[in-house]
Parts: C-alpha cells; sequence; structure tokens
C-alpha cells in the first residue's frame, strides 16, 4: 500500500459523519425518553409470546444446529480472508497464484462434500431421527 | 478526484438527510405500491395520498411509551436498536454516488461495507436475546444463522467483482466499469449477491427472523415506540445500501450516458432497485428456515466458489 | 517454489493428500477398513518418499522450511511412529461404536503438523506447523465422547494449549519487533554480536520458551499432562507423548542451534532450572499414583527433563544423544501405551494399577512387553532406554553439567521406584479370576500384538547393538552445519 | 510504535489476567481469545515498525487458528456443559492428583 | 570365542527353560541344569588344559567392536582371579538348581530363565574387559535377581525386592558416572576415547578427579559387598529370597563386589586408593564386629546366615586394601570359601524350611537324633563358618590377617575379636537348632539322596580348600600380582608435577612393603605344604 496515497483521502469527514450519526442515535433514543408517555398495564410485566402466558425462563437451550452454523461461518469466513487477500493480488501472482487457490478451493469443496454427507448442512427436521424415535416410543407397546 | 477540495460537510450533511429521508420516503411507498399491486388503497388520510402517513408514524413513535420491559437486559435491550442504525448509515460512507460525492473514498471501502454489514447481526442476536422471550429469541437464533451465512456468501461473490476491478475501492470499481458493466460478466455473482443482500436485510420474502404469522415479530417483540422506529427505519435504510451497493458493483454506478448528470444515473438506478424490492415483497412467499438455509449451503456457496474460479481463470486468460 | 521444491515437501504433500482423500471416502462410504488402509498407506508413502530426500546437504525452501538430514530423520521418525500408533489404533477403536474414521483423518493431520514443525526456519511455519498438530489434538483427546473425562481432558488441554500459543505468538512478535525478521538464520545473524540481549528481545525468546514448554509439558507448566494423558484414548495419549512432543522438540533444537541461545547465562540458567524441577517434580509426584496413565504422564514429564540435559549440553553430541534418547522413547511409550490400549475393554482404559494384577500370569507376553517397556523407561540394560540414558549422561559429562547429570542420577532411582512398582503388581496373583478379555477378530488381535511385537524387538536391538543408530544419527546431523560447527 | 506495543501488551495482560481469576469455561475461552488478539495486534505494531507485510501475514494466520479452536472449543463446551449441567471450572475436575 | 559361548549358553538356556515350560511343568528345571552343567564342564575344562602364558595373566581374550561410535567393544577376557569365580559361579548354579527342584512349584519356566540370566549377568561381569560392558552386565543381573525376590520370595518379598534393587541400582549410577567421567578424562587427555579397561589404566589422573572417581566405583563395590552403612538391604534381601536367591545373593552377587574392588578400584585408581585404605580397612573391621554381634541376637535363621555374611564381608574390604600379596590371597580364598559355606548354611536353612515351614530357629531344636545326616553336615558348615583349621574359611582369615598385620596392627587386632564371636554365634545356630530340645515336629525327615548329592559336594569343596588350597592359589596369583603392579610399577604421570612430587613417598613405601611382602609369602607356601 502506498503510503503517499492513503494520506490523500482525508479521515476527518469519516469521524465527523460517524459522530454526527451517533449522536442523532443517542437525540432519538433521549427524545423518545422524554417525550414518551408513562402508564402500567396489567399484562406489561409480563413477555409477550402469543397472548399466552410465559411459561418459564427465555434462556432455553436451543438445537446445536445453531453452534453448527456458528461453526460452518467461521470456517467459510476465515477461508473467505484467504480468498480476499488473494483477489487483492492475484494479477501479480499469475497462474501460479491461482493453482495455489485452486488448491485451496479443492479442500474447500472437500470439506463441503463431508459436511453436507455427515447432514451438518441440513437445517430441517430430520425425517429418519423421527421414525426412529417414533419407533422407540411404539417399542414398550409390543 | 475531479474537485480539488470538495465540500465535505455538504456531503456529510446530504448523505445523511436524503438516506433517512429516502427511508421514511420508502416506507410511504411500498405501503401506497403495495395497496397498489393487491388492489387496496393504502394509507391515504393524512396528506395528499396519505404523503404524511410517516411524518403521522414518527410523531406518534416519539410520544408513545419508552418501555424497557422489566424483565429484560436493560442496556442491551437499548443497545440493540441502536447498532443496527449507527451500523446500516456508518456504511453509507464509502459509496460514491457520483464522482466527488463521497463521505470517505476508503480504499478498502468494500470491507468496511463488509464489516459493518456484518455489525448488523449483533443487533438481531443482541434485541432478542436481551428481550428474555423465546419468540424473540428464537428468531434472533434463525435471524443470526441466516445473516452470518448469507454473509459468507455476499463476501465471496464480491470477490468476482474485485477480481475484475482489482480494488476494493468503490470508486475505482465503478471506473472499472466504464466499458463493461459488472453485471454481464458477474451475471452469476449479481444473482448471489443480490439473493444475498435480501438476506442480510432480512427483508420479505427472507424475514424469517420476525415472520409474523409465526414468530410474532421474532426478535423486536418485545420492542416499542421509538425502539421499534429504529428496527424499522433501520430496515428500510438497509435496503436502501443493498441497491446502492447493487448498483455500484454491477450496475455502473453513477455511469450512464452524458446527457443526465451523474447522480441522476445513480438515483434513477437505486429507484429502480427499490421498486424491485418492493415488487418482491408483493411477490414472493416466504420460504422455510430450513429451505433458505440449505439453498445457501448448498447451492449458493458452490456457486460462488466457481465463480471465483472461472472469473479468475477469464481474467488471467485475458491477459495473458 | 520449483519442481524440486515439490519433490523435497512430497511427504508433506502425500499427507495433505490422504487427509483429502479420506475425508471423501468417509463422505462416500464409512468404513473403518479402509480409512485405516489409506492412513497406514500415506503414512507408508510419506516414509519411502523420504527416500529421495537423504541427503547430506541442508536444502532451503525459502524462507520457510529447510530439509536437511536432521529433519529427514526427525519426519522419518514421527512418521514411523504415527503408522505404529495407527496401528494400535486401529485394534483400540475397532472394539468402539463411536464414529471411528474421522479418527484417522485427525491423527494424520497432526502428524502433518509435527513434520511442518520440524523443518521450519520461519516462525509462520513454527506457528502453522504448531497449531495444525494442536488443533488436530484438541478434537483428538476428547474423541471418545461419552467417557466422564475426555470432555474435561480435552477442555484443558485446548485452553492451555491456546494460552500457551498466544505466549509464544506474543514472544514471536516481540523478537520481530525487534528484529526485523521471523526467520531463524535472520534472527541470529542479528543478535550474533549481542553479548547481552535486550529486554524486549529476551522477553520474546522468554514468552516464546514459555509457549514450547506447556508443548512439552515442562515444569512449571505441566499441569496439563497428567490430566490429559488420563483423559485421552490410550493411543492419542501414546501420540501426545511421542508424536507432539518430539516435533516441539526438534523445533527447539533447530531453533536454539540457529540462535545459538547457550551463550546466554539466563537462558541456561532458566533451562537448568526447568530441567531439574521437571526430573523432580515428574518423579515425585508418580510416586503418589495410582492410575498407570497418570504415572506416564508424571513419568513423561521427568523424561523431557532427562532430555533437557542433553539438551543443555548444546553441542554435537547433545543433539545426538537427544535424538537418540526420543527414539528410546518413542518406542517405548507407544509400546507402553500400546499394552495399555490392548488391555482396554470397550467401556474405559485398563489405567488402574488393579487391572494389571496378575497380568504376568494371564496374559504373560503382555506383560513381558510391558516390564521391558517400564524397564526401557527407568533405563535398565538390555533396553533402549538404558543406552539413551547412557548417552545423556555422556552428553552431560562430556559438557561438564555435574549439577544436572548427578540429579539425572538422583531422579532415575526415584523413577526406578514407580516402574518397578507397576512390574511388581504385575507379579501378584489376583484375587479374583477376572473375566476373560473380549476376544478380538484374529486380524485386529495380529494387528495390535504384532505392533508391540516389532516395538519389544525395536527395544532390545536398540538396547543390545546400539551402533546402527548412533551412526545413522551421527549421518544426519552432518548436514546440519549449527548444529556440526558446535 | 512503542505506544501501540504497550497496548498489546496491556491486552495481553488483562487476558492473562482473566483467564487466571475466571472460572467459567467459556469466558476463559474468550480471554484466550483476546491473548490471541493482543499478540497479533503485536505483530501488525512489529509489521509496521518495519514496513513489512509480513505482520499482516501472520495476523491472518492467527485469526484462523483462533477461528478453528473457537470452532472446537464451542463444541467441547456444549458437550460438557450437557454432562455437567454447568460451565464452572471447578465443576470439571474430576481429575486429581 | 569360549569365553561368550559361557555367557550365550546361560542366556539361550534361560530362554529355552522359559519356552519349555508350554511342553511340560518339569523341562525348564533340566533345561537349566543341563545349561549350568555345561558351562561348568566348560570352564573347568579350560582350568585344567589351559596354562598360563608367561608374560601375562590373561588365559584368554575375546574382543570385537560393539558401538565403535563410542569406543565400546564387546572384550571378555579371563584369568585366574576371573576363572576362579567362574568355577564358583557354575558350581552354586548348578546347586541352586537342585536346590530348587523341590521348592519351587509354580512358574518354573519364568523361575529358571531369571536364575539362568542371573548367572549369565554374573558371567558376565566376571569377564568383561570393558566398562561400559561391565557395567551393563552389572544391570542384567540386577533385573532377574529381583524378579526371583519378588516373586518367588518369603512373605516380605515385595519390600525385600524394592529395597535391594534401589540400594544396587543407585550405587550402580553412581558407579556410571564415575566410569563415563573417566572415559572422558582420558579421552581429552588422550584424543582416543574408549571404555577398554586395559587403556583406561593408563588414565593420568588428577587426585580430586581420581578421588571421586574412586568413590563412584567404591560406592557400586561397597554397597554391594556390603559395607557396614550400606547393608541394610542385605538381611532383608537374603531373608526373603527363595533359596537358590539366597545362595546366590550370598555366594555369587557378594562376590561381584570384592571382584569389582579387586579388579578395577585397585588398579584404576592407586594413589586415591592408598589415601582411602585405612578408613576402608576400619569400615571392614566395624562390618566384621558388627556383622557378628548382629548374627548372634537373630531368630531368623536366614538373617542370622545373612549377617554372617556381613561380618565375612568384612575381611574382604580389611584383605583388599592391606595391599599385599598375602591379604589379596586371603581375599580370593575368603571369597571362595564364603561362597561355599554360607551358600551352604542357606542351603541348610531351606531345607529346614521345607520341612518345618518356618525360619525362627526357636522354632527348632533336636534334630541331632531325628536326622543324623543333617546334622553332621550342618556342623561342617558351622565349623567352616567360624573358621575351623581344615576347613576352607580357615585359610582365608588366616592370610587375610597375616595380610593386613603388615598394613595396620591395630584394626587387625580388632579382626581377630570378630573371628572370636564368629565362633558365639556359629555355635549357637548348632545348639538352637540341633541339641537343645525343642517344639516336636512330626515327620522330620532326614536328607533325601538329591539333598546329599548337594551338601556332600560342599563339604568336600570345603574340605579340600581347607587342605589343599595350592591349586587355588596358585591359580590366582599371576593375576593377583597384576592387580598390585600398580602399586608397584612407576607412577603413572600425574597431570600436576606438584602433586606428584608430594605423592612420592607414598610410592616408596608400597614398595617397601611389596618387598615384605615378598619375603612373607614364600614363608606362607612353606607353610602351606606343611599342611
Amino acid at each position: 500500500m502506498d503510503a503517499s496515497e492513503v494520506n490523500t483521502v482525508p479521515l476527518w469527514p469519516l469521524l465527523v459523519y460517524g459522530g454526527i450519526v451517533l449522536s442523532l442515535v443517542g437525540v432519538i433514543l433521549g427524545l423518545s425518553y422524554v417525550l414518551g408517555q408513562r402508564g402500567k398495564g396489567r399484562a406489561m410485566t409480563e413477555p409477550y409470546e402469543g397472548g399466552i402466558v410465559s411459561e418459564g425462563s427465555a434462556r432455553i437451550r436451543f438445537s446445536s444446529q445453531f453452534y453448527m452454523v456458528a461453526m460452518l461461518f467461521v470456517i467459510f469466513d476465515v477461508e473467505t480472508v484467504f480468498i480476499l487477500s488473494w483477489a487483492i493480488a492475484f494479477r501479480e501472482l499469475g497462474w501460479y497464484g491461482y493453482a495455489g487457490v485452486a488448491v485451496f478451493m479443492v479442500m474447500l469443496v472437500v470439506v463441503l462434500i463431508y459436511e453436507w454427507r455427515m447432514g451438518a448442512l441440513d437445517f430441517g427436521p430430520d425425517g429418519k431421527k423421527i421414525l426412529a424415535a417414533y419407533k422407540r416410543m411404539q417399542k414398550p407397546a409390543i | 478526484m475531479e474537485t480539488a477540495a470538495p465540500n465535505y460537510l455538504l456531503i456529510i450533511g446530504g448523505v445523511l438527510f436524503v438516506m433517512l429521508n429516502v427511508a421514511a420516503a420508502l416506507i410511504w411507498v411500498e405501503r401506497r405500491m403495495l395497496a397498489l399491486w393487491q388492489d387496496r388503497y393504502g394509507p391515504n388520510r393524512a396528506g395528499p395520498f396519505g404523503l404524511l402517513i410517516v411524518a403521522a408514524d414518527s410523531i406518534k413513535l416519539f410520544f408513545k411509551q419508552d418501555w424497557v420491559p422489566p424483565f429484560s437486559d436493560k442496556p442491551v435491550f437499548v443497545l440493540a436498536p441502536a447498532i443496527v442504525v449507527v451500523s446500516v448509515l456508518l456504511s453509507f460512507v464509502v459509496i460514491p454516488f457520483a464522482p466527488g460525492i463521497i463521505v470517505a473514498d476508503l480504499n478498502i471501502g468494500l470491507l468496511f461495507f463488509l464489516a459493518m454489514s456484518s455489525m448488523g447481526a449483533y443487533s438481531i442476536i443482541l434485541g432478542g436475546w436481551a428481550s428474555n422471550n423465546k419468540y424473540s429469541l428464537l428468531g434472533a437464533m434463525r435471524g443470526a444463522a441466516q445473516m452470518i451465512s448469507y454473509e459468507v456468501f455476499m463476501g465471496l461473490a464480491l470477490m468476482g467483482v474485485v477480481l475484475m476491478a482489482g480494488s476494493f475501492n468503490l470508486r475505482e470499481i465503478v471506473e472499472a466499469q466504464r466499458g463493461l458493466w459488472f453485471f454481464i460478466p458477474q451475471i452469476l455473482g449479481f444473482v448471489i449477491f443480490f439473493i444475498a443482500g435480501i438476506a442480510e436485510t432480512h427483508r420479505l420474502p427472507f424475514d424469517i427472523p420476525e415472520a409474523e404469522s409465526e414468530l410474532i415479530a421474532g426478535f423486536h417483540s418485545e420492542y416499542s415506540g421509538m425502539k421499534f422506529g429504529m428496527f424499522f427505519i433501520g430496515e428500510y435504510m438497509g435496503i436502501t445500501l443493498i441497491s446502492c451497493m447493487l448498483v455500484t458493483l454491477y450496475f455502473g454506478g453513477w455511469l450512464g450516458p452524458d446527457f443526465l448528470p451523474p447522480i441522476v444515473w445513480f438515483i434513477i438506478k437505486v429507484v429502480a432497485f427499490l421498486m424491485i424490492f418492493i415488487l418482491l415483497r408483493a411477490s414472493m412467499p416466504r420460504p422455510r428456515y430450513d429451505q433458505l438455509m440449505e439453498f445457501g449451503w448448498k447451492i449458493l456457496l458452490p456457486l460462488t466458489l466457481v465463480n471465483l474460479m472461472i472469473t479468475a481463470a477469464v481474467v488471467l486468460w485475458l491477459e495473458g | 517454489m520449483s519442481q524440486t521444491d515439490f519433490i523435497y515437501l512430497m511427504p508433506l504433500l502425500i499427507l495433505t493428500f490422504a487427509v483429502l482423500v479420506s475425508m471423501l471416502v468417509i463422505a462416500a462410504w464409512r468404513n473403518h477398513k479402509i480409512i485405516y488402509v489409506i492412513t497406514a498407506l500415506s503414512f507408508i508413502a510419506a516414509f519411502g518418499s523420504l527416500y529421495e530426500l537423504r541427503t547430506t546437504t541442508a536444502y532451503i525452501i525459502e524462507p520457510m522450511f529447510v530439509i536437511d538430514g536432521f529433519g529427514v530423520f526427525y519426519i522419518g521418525l514421527i512418521l514411523l511412529t504415527s503408522l505404529l500408533v495407527s496401528m494400535l489404533s486401529y485394534a483400540y477403536f475397532e472394539q468402539r461404536e463411536e464414529r471411528k474414521e474421522e479418527y484417522y483423518l485427525l491423527l494424520v493431520l497432526a502428524t502433518l503438523g509435527a513434520c511442518v514443525l520440524v523443518i521450519s526456519t520461519h516462525f509462520a511455519s513454527l506457528f502453522l506447523g504448531l497449531e495444525i498438530l494442536s488443533i488436530s489434538l484438541y478434537a483428538l483427546i476428547p474423541y471418545l465422547r461419552t467417557r466422564p473425562r475426555s470432555d474435561e481432558a480435552g477442555i484443558k488441554y485446548l485452553i492451555l494449549a491456546a494460552f500457551s500459543s498466544a505466549f509464544m505468538l506474543f514472544g514471536m512478535a516481540l523478537v520481530y519487533f525487534s528484529t526485523g525478521t521471523m526467520v531463524f538464520s535472520g534472527l541470529a545473524a542479528s543478535i550474533a554480536g549481542m553479548q547481552e540481549l535486550p529486554l524486549l528481545l529476551l522477553t520474546g525468546i522468554g514468552m516464546m520458551l514459555i509457549g514450547v514448554g506447556f508443548k512439552l509439558g515442562v515444569v512449571p507448566f505441566h499441569m496439563w499432562t497428567p490430566d490429559v494423558y488420563e483423559g485421552a484414548p490410550a493411543p492419542v495419549t501414546a501420540f501426545i507423548a511421542t508424536v507432539s512432543k518430539g516435533g516441539v522438540l526438534g523445533l527447539l533444537i533447530r531453533f536454539f542451534m540457529e540462535v545459538d541461545g547457550f551463550r546466554y547465562p539466563v537462558l541456561v540458567t532458566i533451562l537448568t532450572i526447568v530441567a531439574i524441577a521437571s526430573m523432580f517434580a515428574g518423579n515425585l509426584l508418580a510416586l503418589m499414583q495410582k492410575n498407570v496413565k497418570r504415572i506416564l504422564a508424571y513419568s513423561s514429564i521427568s523424561h523431557l527433563g532427562y532430555i533437557l540435559v542433553a539438551f543443555m549440553a548444546g553441542n554435537q553430541m547433545g543433539v545426538e544423544a537427544v535424538t537418540f534418547y526420543l527414539v528410546a522413547y518413542f518406542i517405548t511409550s507407544v509400546g507402553a501405551f500400546g499394552v495399555v490400549a490392548m488391555l482396554s475393554d470397550k467401556n474405559s482404559d485398563a489405567e488402574l494399577l488393579e487391572d494389571y494384577k496378575g497380568l504376568l500370569w494371564r496374559r504373560p507376553w503382555t506383560a513381558a512387553v510391558f516390564s521391558a517397556m517400564l524397564l526401557s523407561l527407568a533405563g535398565i540394560p538390555l533396553t533402549a532406554g538404558f543406552v539413551g540414558k547412557f548417552y545423556i549422561i555422556a552428553a552431560g559429562i562430556n559438557d561438564q553439567l555435574w549439577l544436572l547429570v548427578v540429579m539425572l542420577v538422583l531422579n532415575s532411582v526415584i523413577g526406578l521406584y514407580y516402574y518397578i512398582k507397576i512390574i511388581a503388581v504385575m507379579f501378584q496373583q489376583p484375587e479374583t479370576e477376572r473375566e476373560p478379555a473380549i476376544r478380538l477378530r484374529p486380524s485386529v488381535y495380529v494387528a495390535s500384538a504384532g505392533t508391540l511385537a516389532v516395538l519389544a524387538l525395536l527395544l532390545v536391538y536398540v538396547g543390545v547393538y546400539p551402533t546402527g543408530l548412533v551412526q545413522l544419527i551421527q549421518n544426519v546431523l552432518v548436514s546440519v552445519p549449527e548444529i556440526v560447527s558446535k | 510504535m512503542e505506544a501501540a506495543l504497550m497496548l498489546a501488551g496491556v491486552l495481553f495482560m488483562l487476558g492473562l489476567i482473566s483467564v487466571l481469576i475466571r472460572r467459567n469455561i467459556i469466558f476463559m475461552l474468550i480471554s484466550v481469545e483476546i491473548m490471541l488478539n493482543a499478540a497479533g495486534l503485536a505483530f501488525i505494531v512489529a509489521g509496521s515498525k518495519w514496513v513489512q507485510p509480513d505482520g499482516q501475514v501472520m495476523f491472518i494466520f492467527i485469526l484462523t487458528m483462533a477461528a478453528a479452536e473457537v470452532s472446537v472449543g464451542l463444541a467441547l463446551i456444549l458437550q460438557i456443559y450437557h454432562q455437567l449441567k454447568t460451565l464452572d471450572s471447578d465443576a470439571a475436575n474430576l481429575m486429581k492428583g | 570365542m569360549i569365553l561368550v559361548w559361557l555367557i550365550v549358553i546361560l542366556m539361550a538356556g534361560g530362554l529355552l527353560a522359559w519356552l519349555s515350560k508350554k511342553l511340560n511343568p518339569e523341562l525348564p528345571r533340566w533345561v537349566a541344569l543341563a545349561a549350568v552343567l555345561l558351562d561348568l564342564i566348560l570352564i573347568v575344562y579350560v582350568w585344567i588344559t589351559l596354562k598360563a602364558p608367561a608374560d601375562s595373566a590373561w588365559l584368554l581374550r575375546y574382543e570385537v567392536p560393539w558401538i565403535p561410535q563410542w569406543g565400546v567393544s564387546f572384550s571378555l577376557a579371563l584369568d585366574g582371579l576371573s576363572l576362579l569365580m567362574l568355577v564358583l559361579t557354575f558350581f552354586l548354579g548348578l546347586l541352586a538348581v537342585l536346590i530348587s527342584w523341590k521348592e519351587i512349584k509354580n512358574k518354573t519356566g519364568f523361575f529358571h530363565f531369571n536364575l539362568l540370566w542371573v548367572l549369565a549377568g554374573i558371567t558376565g561381569v566376571f569377564l568383561t574387559m570393558d566398562l561400559f560392558l561391565f557395567y551393563f552386565f552389572w544391570e542384567v543381573m540386577l533385573i532377574p535377581m529381583y524378579f526371583l525376590i519378588g516373586v518367588w520370595g518369603h512373605e516380605n518379598r515385595t519390600y525385600a525386592a524394592y529395597k535391594f534393587f534401589l540400594f544396587t541400582q543407585a550405587s550402580g549410577l553412581l558407579m556410571l558416572l564415575a566410569i563415563l567421567g573417566l572415559y572422558f578424562i582420558y579421552g581429552s587427555e588422550t584424543g582416543t576415547y574408549t571404555f577398554n579397561y586395559f587403556d583406561l589404566l593408563n588414565t593420568p589422573l588428577a587426585p580430586a578427579a581420581a578421588r571421586l572417581l574412586m568413590f563412584g566405583f567404591l560406592a557400586a563395590f561397597l554397597v554391594k559387598l556390603p559395607v557396614v552403612p550400606f547393608h541394610s538391604w542385605l538381611p532383608d534381601a537374603h531373608s526373603q529370597a527363595p533359596t537358590a536367591g539366597s545362595l546366590i545373593l550370598a555366594g555369587l552377587l557378594l562376590k561381584t563386589g570384592a571382584y569389582g574392588l579387586l579388579r578395577f578400584v585397585l588398579p584404576l585408581f592407586p594413589t586415591a586408593t592408598v589415601e582411602f585404605a585405612p578408613w576402608a580397612m576400619l569400615l571392614g573391621v566395624i562390618g566384621i564386629i558388627y556383622g557378628a554381634v548382629v548374627a548372634y541376637s537373630q531368630t531368623d535363621l536366614k538373617r542370622l546366615v545373612a549377617y554372617t555374611s556381613v561380618s565375612h564381608m568384612g575381611f574382604v574390604i580389611l584383605g583388599v586394601f592391606a595391599f599385599n600379596e598375602w591379604a589379596l590371597q586371603g581375599v580370593v580364598m575368603q571369597m571362595i570359601a564364603h561362597g561355599l559355606s554360607t551358600g551352604a548354611l542357606f542351603i541348610l536353612a531351606g531345607f529346614l524350611y521345607e520341612r518345618i515351614h518356618t525360619r525362627d530357629i526357636t522354632q527348632m531344636g533336636g534334630f541331632w537324633a531325628k536326622a543324623p545326616k543333617m546334622g553332621v553336615i550342618a556342623l561342617v558348615f558351622v565349623m567352616a563358618s567360624l573358621g575351623l583349621p581344615g576347613l576352607g574359611n580357615f585359610i582365608a582369615e588366616f592370610l587375610t590377617l597375616v595380610g593386613s598385620w603388615q598394613a595396620n596392627n591395630w584394626l587387625t587386632v580388632f579382626a581377630t575379636i570378630g573371628i572370636v564371636m564368629a565362633t558365639a554365634y556359629s555355635l549357637r545356630i548348632m545348639q538352637k537348632v540341633f541339641y537343645e530340645p525343642g517344639p516336636q515336629h512330626e515327620s522330620f525327615r532326614d536328607l533325601n539322596f538329591r539333598e546329599m548329592l548337594i551338601a556332600v559336594p560342599m563339604v568336600l569343596g570345603l574340605l579340600w580348600l581347607g587342605l589343599y588350597p595350592q591349586p587355588i592359589l596358585n591359580t590366582a596369583k599371576p593375576s593377583i600380582n597384576e592387580q598390585l603392579q600398580a602399586y608397584t610399577a612407576p607412577e603413572p604421570t600425574i597431570a600436576e608435577p606438584k602433586t606428584a612430587f608430594h605423592r612420592q613417598p607414598d610410592a616408596t613405601i608400597d614398595i617397601n612393603q611389596l618387598a615384605i611382602n615378598q619375603r612373607a609369602f614364600s614363608n606362607l607356601q612353606i607353610f602351606q605344604s606343611s599342611n
């Protein structure tokens, strides 16, 4: 990165802009706090869950599928970082760099295939599992 | 830079003013357009053609009770809507509306955009989690999963443009499209970016985190008043942002025949995309969560990789 | 990179390729045997490719790697050890219900990391090798998810290893900050003239040593060793004890020899204290254990202390001694944990001392092999361990490290006590007749019994006739000017 | 330049102290991440001191490694939570001696 | 090559014995018997046929490179001293196999494996002329011994085995350090690195280094011998071991310590040894008296015999550090005679244990009437142990005392007191076990044929040693002179000339002493021929 080029773009507008945005948000929140009416309703202290009285805490365990997504993201987003670095310099690197990234991509694709087959990319309910669970439930009856 | 010393204060003020108003106007436009397509009136009481409905709405929102639920995690609850507004507004910094009309001509503009757009996921997950409401939490989890997934494809799809332009600077990317707008060579990238953009803004039809019919507004169930308003306006600004990005990256930005000034070309293109967004809302059903995710990971991701390799090969080949 | 570069990196490429292939194979068709065969073949192929690399001159791939005799020897050692570990693993996992196939994937990856480590000459390649190794281990250690202690071992290792990586990285950054280079030789050149190291640089090298110390499990960074050894499946424990530590040690030797850290009294003092403390802590804590895996873990701490004694000699004989001892230690550790793995049943590893009661009468051959391994750890003649310990003491005396050598001797005696304790337990008549171990399929049984037999023979061969190995080590070191010049 | 290095050092120390005093495994993991990032920052500072890209390259490596580590770490933590119903690191201490 | 065979036969026999267990549990005994017998025949054949060359004490040598990089060779050599030791080794080994014939009932294969490997280790120690190899064999004999005690021993075997192992191993490692020190000093002085005994004899040593290195060697040998402060492993190991184990421990393992002193300490560190000699002799005398006193107060028969060993070994160290031919001849005699007599006493204890299942002498008594054959034989053994003229021990102790008198009068006087005490504890055995009436034991049988086969040769051997020791003395003479050469030949050059100058008086004293010894020795020969 050429140092002189950086200097031609003044950064202060960005800071001013950011400052204005932040204060704008602050003003909006502050104004609505000041202007808003005060009141208390009977059900206002309960979470709204479709009109049904809330049961238990919302700090529940959820499907590990969400963690899986997080991991997938971590894996592939970090790969993006490498592709990004290549993309910016790929003209200098030429076919040699292309080959390198191709190898990298092949690895990515292999990982993707593996995950696909392992069911990491299946987000919906798994029919087979449900069926198995259903059969297990039925067994004691027989 | 064409002008010797652009008046930055003017630009800053202009961008902020226009964007906030565009978002506000969009609310009215959308409601009117939807009404038109659905063969009903839409807002028509406040002002001519119901034009003042937005103003009325926002005044109402200001005066509504500033309710922070006692069961919530309060600081986070307040912070969440602020994040969405700040991150989207900050993203506009790097968009070259026209030659010289850009707040900060960063040479990592594209990365700045990506960074800011991933901030959006925070607002959803923090808001949903702080609400301490099961539906909100579910919405937040889904939203986060959706947003971070599509973040990946979005970033990878953009790489095609970067390969062709050889820069992360959005102004240079626009300049690089002088001969040919990138949506022709990068049609695949464009489609992926477009889809990912919708998902990123959790805009209909991909409004899974807030799906009214399943999750009763999802992550912002517990929000009201201006805090809800900020989520609301944030969404419209997000649409605008994605439209601007689409135009900048794939449709030549301000470029256009000389008979109109560049800024006008830019506005025309953006408005066209805004209309498409609204049209999409009117015409598409919402997919299931798992369908959306599987579509992303199983179809879009391989496609982006293919797109990337082909683009790079072609570029290298053309340049000898 | 040129075509020759690829030839010189062939072992690494083969391993990488094997990982990809086995991943695809798993995706297509899960089968324990096939994956095992692929793994074993890849190790053999990688080892075979080393044949092309036996050289007397160093081949440098700027700036990351150097392929010299030392590196090739260590890679060969690592590959063979991994091969043996994988053979043990086959029998071990065959009787378990978990998904077995990914284990081999991780094993190959970890081996790859260790191989990268021993030929690296740059902080980046060092870091990459170390992390490939560590991250694979993060997953290998808690591989048997249903075991009560596996997760605990896994998370302990993960946090401490990441912790040590952070130290190492920060140290590297400081070194880079103060010298402006990340290549070992460049670093050596830039500090060559200095009599005293500047504080920042010293801190940097110190922090790097902390990171290495963690991976080696020497005092005061040894806390993870017993827990991880206990919680991990027996073959993985064998792997950690050998390949993981050996790789890091190879790196440490290369780094220290290049930089010539022995010139600086501060570093020497620290290492001396670490060596003595490791010997004592390992041996004394081992005395109190009732769990064989933990005993072996503590013993590994003390063995690293022994190795440091030879390392401290800081000359060619020292490196020879370290390398020789490492070979002996590899054979012994894999053998010992191999016995543990072989005796383990479906639900738990054979790790309590009671599990070994009367083993000599129930399974005489296994017990004999185990005794031989333990005697080798204790350094008793006829075994490789004896010659190794002899070599170390010789190297220490040669360099006049009397304090360290005397400590080593003292510790050998302490160490004897608990090795003998295990052997004594094996003599005892079992009070109750234990139910016979489950019959493994003959092919599986042959795999692990054969491995153990090979190891036992190697142990005795090296112990009785070490000339060949000594000659080999001396030959390969010729190609490393940094070592020979000392 | 030194100031930035100091910042990295302070971050590192904060992470270090936090690892040592925290009892919740997730926080320990986060603290370790802070330490890693401090190291990354130090690399970038060093890289900019010598006007070399090496520092930034190392940072990308660190990022990758940290990501992989967090992935495995989270999976493990889930497993531990599943078994022990707590994330207190004192509870995950079956092995002694 | 015959030397290699001596070791190989035992090792191979051991493996064969272990494997043959599969075929038949009795087979290992025969295999072991055959192996030891073969070795015995071989060594006796060597003894009879081989005549020493005129210019050297060495009868046979065998050397092949082993680890050339370190200057280690597989070097074996036989001289008179080793020859005698080997004869003793195989003789006692044969008895050990026989004595175990009925005693060891379980795991016979592994037992004989260990037995033969101990013997192999001992053979190696007596033969090797390479210090690395010496240490190697030194350790090799430990492990099987550990197993013998630990597996087939009496009730407290684990503890005893531990103690034995740790003591010997710790001291052995000190010796290893000393060996390495010697190796490097020799290497740095001459440029050739070697473990060869004959080369290392010429190591130029500074006095301080010599002292340290000597202590390293002494540590191993004195513990093995054992000398009093380091003796505590011995009563435990001896009393807990099975009879064969006790026999080998007392008869052979202790001798390796004495052998080491003779073979290594004296020639390698002449000056340092001379300095240390008074202290060593003092230790020897303390051992003699202490062993005797403690032996008298024991009730466990095997423990009692074990303490007599301590006492007898005191004579060995006394003699070794007297530095004259008389004393050394006495030492050699003592080694053999003690091997036979103490071994015999352990065998006796084994016989008794087989019959009444106790080692407690308060539980015994009145066996003279029930088992007259055993009584007569026991009487011979006990008399040998107390040093009755006409039996081997007398010659040994007499020679030792004559030698040590020349070195140190006062200590010799005290050592003589030890002999008197030996009479007391020895007679106590006879008194308690055979004469005094004691608890009644049903079906106490006399010695059977196998047992007589074991006991009679020992009686004959003791008588032979006592009545016609000349062959032994003749065989040992050349090698003893060889060991003493360092004290007569000019001093090896010493690094610091100043110190060398100071040393000069010592050397002259030695030479004078030896002149006296030569005269005295000729007198002795007259005495012996008249006997």
